[in-house]
């Protein structure tokens, strides 16, 4: 097994995993954790997909590099507006629930702010 | 010359990682958070001494050799701050009792 | 079977299993724990993979700010766990379950079927290395080849921290992101941010310097310099700025401002829309990335301090 | 970066005096730290400087010039004092942690210094975080408060030797 099937299948892994928790989760900071990992898992794939185009005299061929890069920064800069949103939302509404029914019971009661 | 260095490597490498896992060791059986505190930033600040004193003989020249031992450094000064901040909130929240 | 490939199987389980663990874990704070261990394993797995350029983006962004990020959004809402809400039913988690299986597992054949011989431009970033006068590939394609990407990505960390200003309430409206940190000046916290950012200045600077030949550049600088920054502001040393100061914004679109300047130059004297005059390739280059390093390093730094909170004059 | 948009709201910000001996001093540290980083290169120079300027200008801001005198050779001595006990530490937690009857006697020890608060304090602290079986843990009434492995050991006296040793390096005035 080369590193390139090790660390893909790793990937894959991480995307499924990444998935799953966005979707089953009902706390919004752990969906956002969960889309990190997915996202994490994608750029990984970048750099399977990278290394096997190893090539003139690189150990990993430079463009999907430098979009990997590019896609880190992007996604550190959306996770920061999310939690921006996220911690607006408990500040006004006293809770950080995203089920609309639970969020106007909690407004009446402003038991957090 | 080569195997003297080797030897060296192996050896210092082999002391880091045996302070590395003793680190461990303790950080799993000691019973509070301020003990664990001691397993981690004593054993584990010699383990990477040892690692980088066992990776000296294999660098290029003295640059290499004082860029391992500046990031000894900074892990040093790092795992020593942190640690105390650690263990401030751990005796002052109490867990540390 | 080797060692090194033991190691990478070592390695991958252990991120799989940090990975699961996020997942799986009750306690958003250990979640975001097991996530910050990922993403610092993660860059390990770069580094084997050949891109030490990306491992030191993914150590210093992804593990490191992202950590501080998740770490103070779990410690805010740390208070906010006991009222959750009850997850979704059995069927939704099934079924969840069943479509991310099915994609992962779609995914790993296609790892596994990828064609052979496998497609690179790493030939042609190559044959192009002399138009730039740099040598470290990855930073002719942010920077030349791909240079668009790079400019527009300057546009999306300006319109996420404009995104995060328009959260502020309007007593706070232009006013200092975050709360007041109030370390105790003669603590500990507050030594270590009088001796270590001015070393870390020094190695942010060479990261980015270093990166026209070697792995590194303006992003992995800019993460170091804004880390040092957050040092500073969290031991109480210096609050953070209002955000209706002009020399912030000004500092906020140097980067991508220069870089459009530069891109329409291209246009106006040269061939293309971001076509460098090959004489003044390096030096364009290089002026555009010490204006990225500081735009970088200060809007990574305003993106964790988050959305202003209190007016200036507190 | 870390300077121009805070340092002017800042409150614990000191005047930076006429002190150009610590400032030399400080700039020729950072370039040395360049140099070990990148090496010497011509080509190096607009970069070296800008670093070196902005890391002094930052360091003065931040950390006030010492005018305390310095001995060389106790310097030395100290440095070679604490490489010794880290490397006590670390075998006294390696033996601890791996002798099955784990053999701790944990608490707390009072140390009264004779150190000024702020950053010699600091010093103190951060140098004896790494002695055998001690970690501190903040301050009470003026005391500084260790964490310890095996109370039964002479800890305030090895506090004490250690103190005295950082004194004559540093802080001889």
């Amino acid at each position: 097994m080369s590193a390139v099937t090790v660390f893909g299948l790793c990937a894959a892994a991480a995307v499924g995993l990444g998935l799953y928790g966005l979707i089953a989760n009902p706390q919004p900071l752990r969906k956002i954790i969960a889309f990190n990992l997915l996202g994490s898992g994608v750029f990984l794939m970048f750099g399977i997909v990278g290394r096997r185009g190893a090539a003139a005299g690189f150990g990993n061929d430079p463009v999907p590099q430098a979009l990997v890069i590019t896609g880190v920064v992007v996604a550190f800069s959306a996770t920061a507006l999310a939690i921006a949103l996220l911690l607006r939302l408990f500040q006004i509404a006293g809770s950080t629930t995203l089920n609309s029914r639970a969020a106007a019971s909690a407004r009446s009661d402003p038991s957090g702010h | 010359m080569n195997v003297a260095r080797d030897i060296i490597t192996v050896a210092g490498v082999s002391a880091g990682v045996f302070f590395f896992f003793a680190g461990t060791v303790g950080l799993l059986r000691f019973p509070d958070t301020l003990t664990r505190l001691h397993a981690l930033s004593k054993a584990d600040n010699l383990g990477l001494g040892f690692v980088v004193l066992g990776l000296l003989p294999q660098t290029g020249g003295l640059r290499d050799g004082l860029k391992l031992i500046s990031i000894w450094m900074f892990v040093l000064l790092a795992g020593a701050t942190v640690s105390q901040l650690i263990a401030r909130t751990a005796r002052q929240s109490g867990s540390g009792k | 079977m080797n060692i090194a490939t033991v190691f990478e199987i070592a390695l991958a389980a252990v991120v799989l299993g940090l990975a699961i663990w996020t997942i799986a874990v009750p306690d958003t704070y250990s979640a975001t724990v097991g996530f910050i261990a990922y993403g610092l394993l993660v860059a390990l797995i770069w580094v084997r993979l050949d891109a030490v350029d990306v491992a030191l983006t993914e150590a210093a962004i992804g593990g490191g700010l992202g950590g501080v990020l998740l770490l103070g959004a779990a410690a805010r809402l740390r208070d906010t766990e006991a009222m959750t809400t009850e997850g979704p039913s059995l069927i939704v988690r099934l079924s969840a379950a069943i479509l991310s299986a099915s994609i992962a597992a779609a995914l790993a054949v296609t790892i596994l079927l990828l064609p052979d011989p496998a497609p690179t431009l790493a030939p042609a970033v190559v044959a192009n290395a002399g138009a730039t006068g740099m040598t470290n590939p990855v930073t002719n394609v942010l920077m030349a080849f791909r240079g668009m990407d790079t400019m527009l990505e300057k546009v999306v960390l300006l319109l996420a921290i404009v995104g995060v200003w328009s959260l502020a309430s309007d007593q706070a409206w232009g006013g200092r992101p975050g709360p007041r940190h109030q370390a105790d000046p003669n603590g500990v916290l507050a030594f270590l941010a009088r001796l270590l950012p001015p070393a870390g200045i020094v190695v942010g600077i060479y990261i980015l310097w270093t990166g026209a030949d070697h792995p590194g550049g303006a992003f992995q600088g800019g993460a170091v310099l804004a880390s040092m920054w957050l040092l500073v502001i969290m031991a109480g040393l210096v609050d953070t700025p209002p955000v209706r100061s002009r020399w912030l914004r000004l500092i906020l679109v140097a980067g991508p401002g220069l870089f459009l300047a530069v891109g329409l130059g291209g246009l106006c004297f040269g061939s293309a829309f971001l076509a460098y005059p090959v004489a003044f390739a390096k030096p364009l280059i290089l002026s555009i990335e010490v204006a990225m390093l500081l735009t970088i390093a200060t809007t990574l730094g305003l993106l964790l301090a988050g959305a202003p909170e209190r007016s200036a004059e507190r | 970066m870390t300077g121009s948009s805070g340092d002017r709201y800042g409150r614990a910000v000191v005047a930076v005096g006429g002190s150009w001996r610590t400032a030399t001093l400080r700039a020729a540290f950072f370039l040395c730290l360049w140099l070990v980083l990148a090496g010497a290169n011509p080509a190096d120079i607009p970069a070296a400087a800008a670093a070196i300027a902005a890391a002094t200008w930052t360091s003065l801001h931040l950390l006030e010039p010492s005018r305390s005198r310095r001995s060389i050779p106790a310097i030395v001595r100290l440095a070679l004092l604490f490489l010794y006990q880290s490397v006590v530490a670390g075998v006294d937690v390696a033996r601890r942690a791996l002798d099955p009857r784990l053999p701790l006697r944990p608490g707390f020890v009072f140390y009264p210094t004779g150190l000024s608060r702020g950053v010699r304090r600091n010093v103190f602290t951060t140098l004896t975080s790494l002695l055998p079986g001690t970690v501190p843990t903040g301050e009470e009434n003026g005391q500084l408060v260790y964490h310890c492995l095996d109370v039964e050991q002479p800890v305030v006296a090895e506090l004490a030797a250690e103190e005295a040793a950082l004194v004559r390096a540093l802080y001889n005035d």
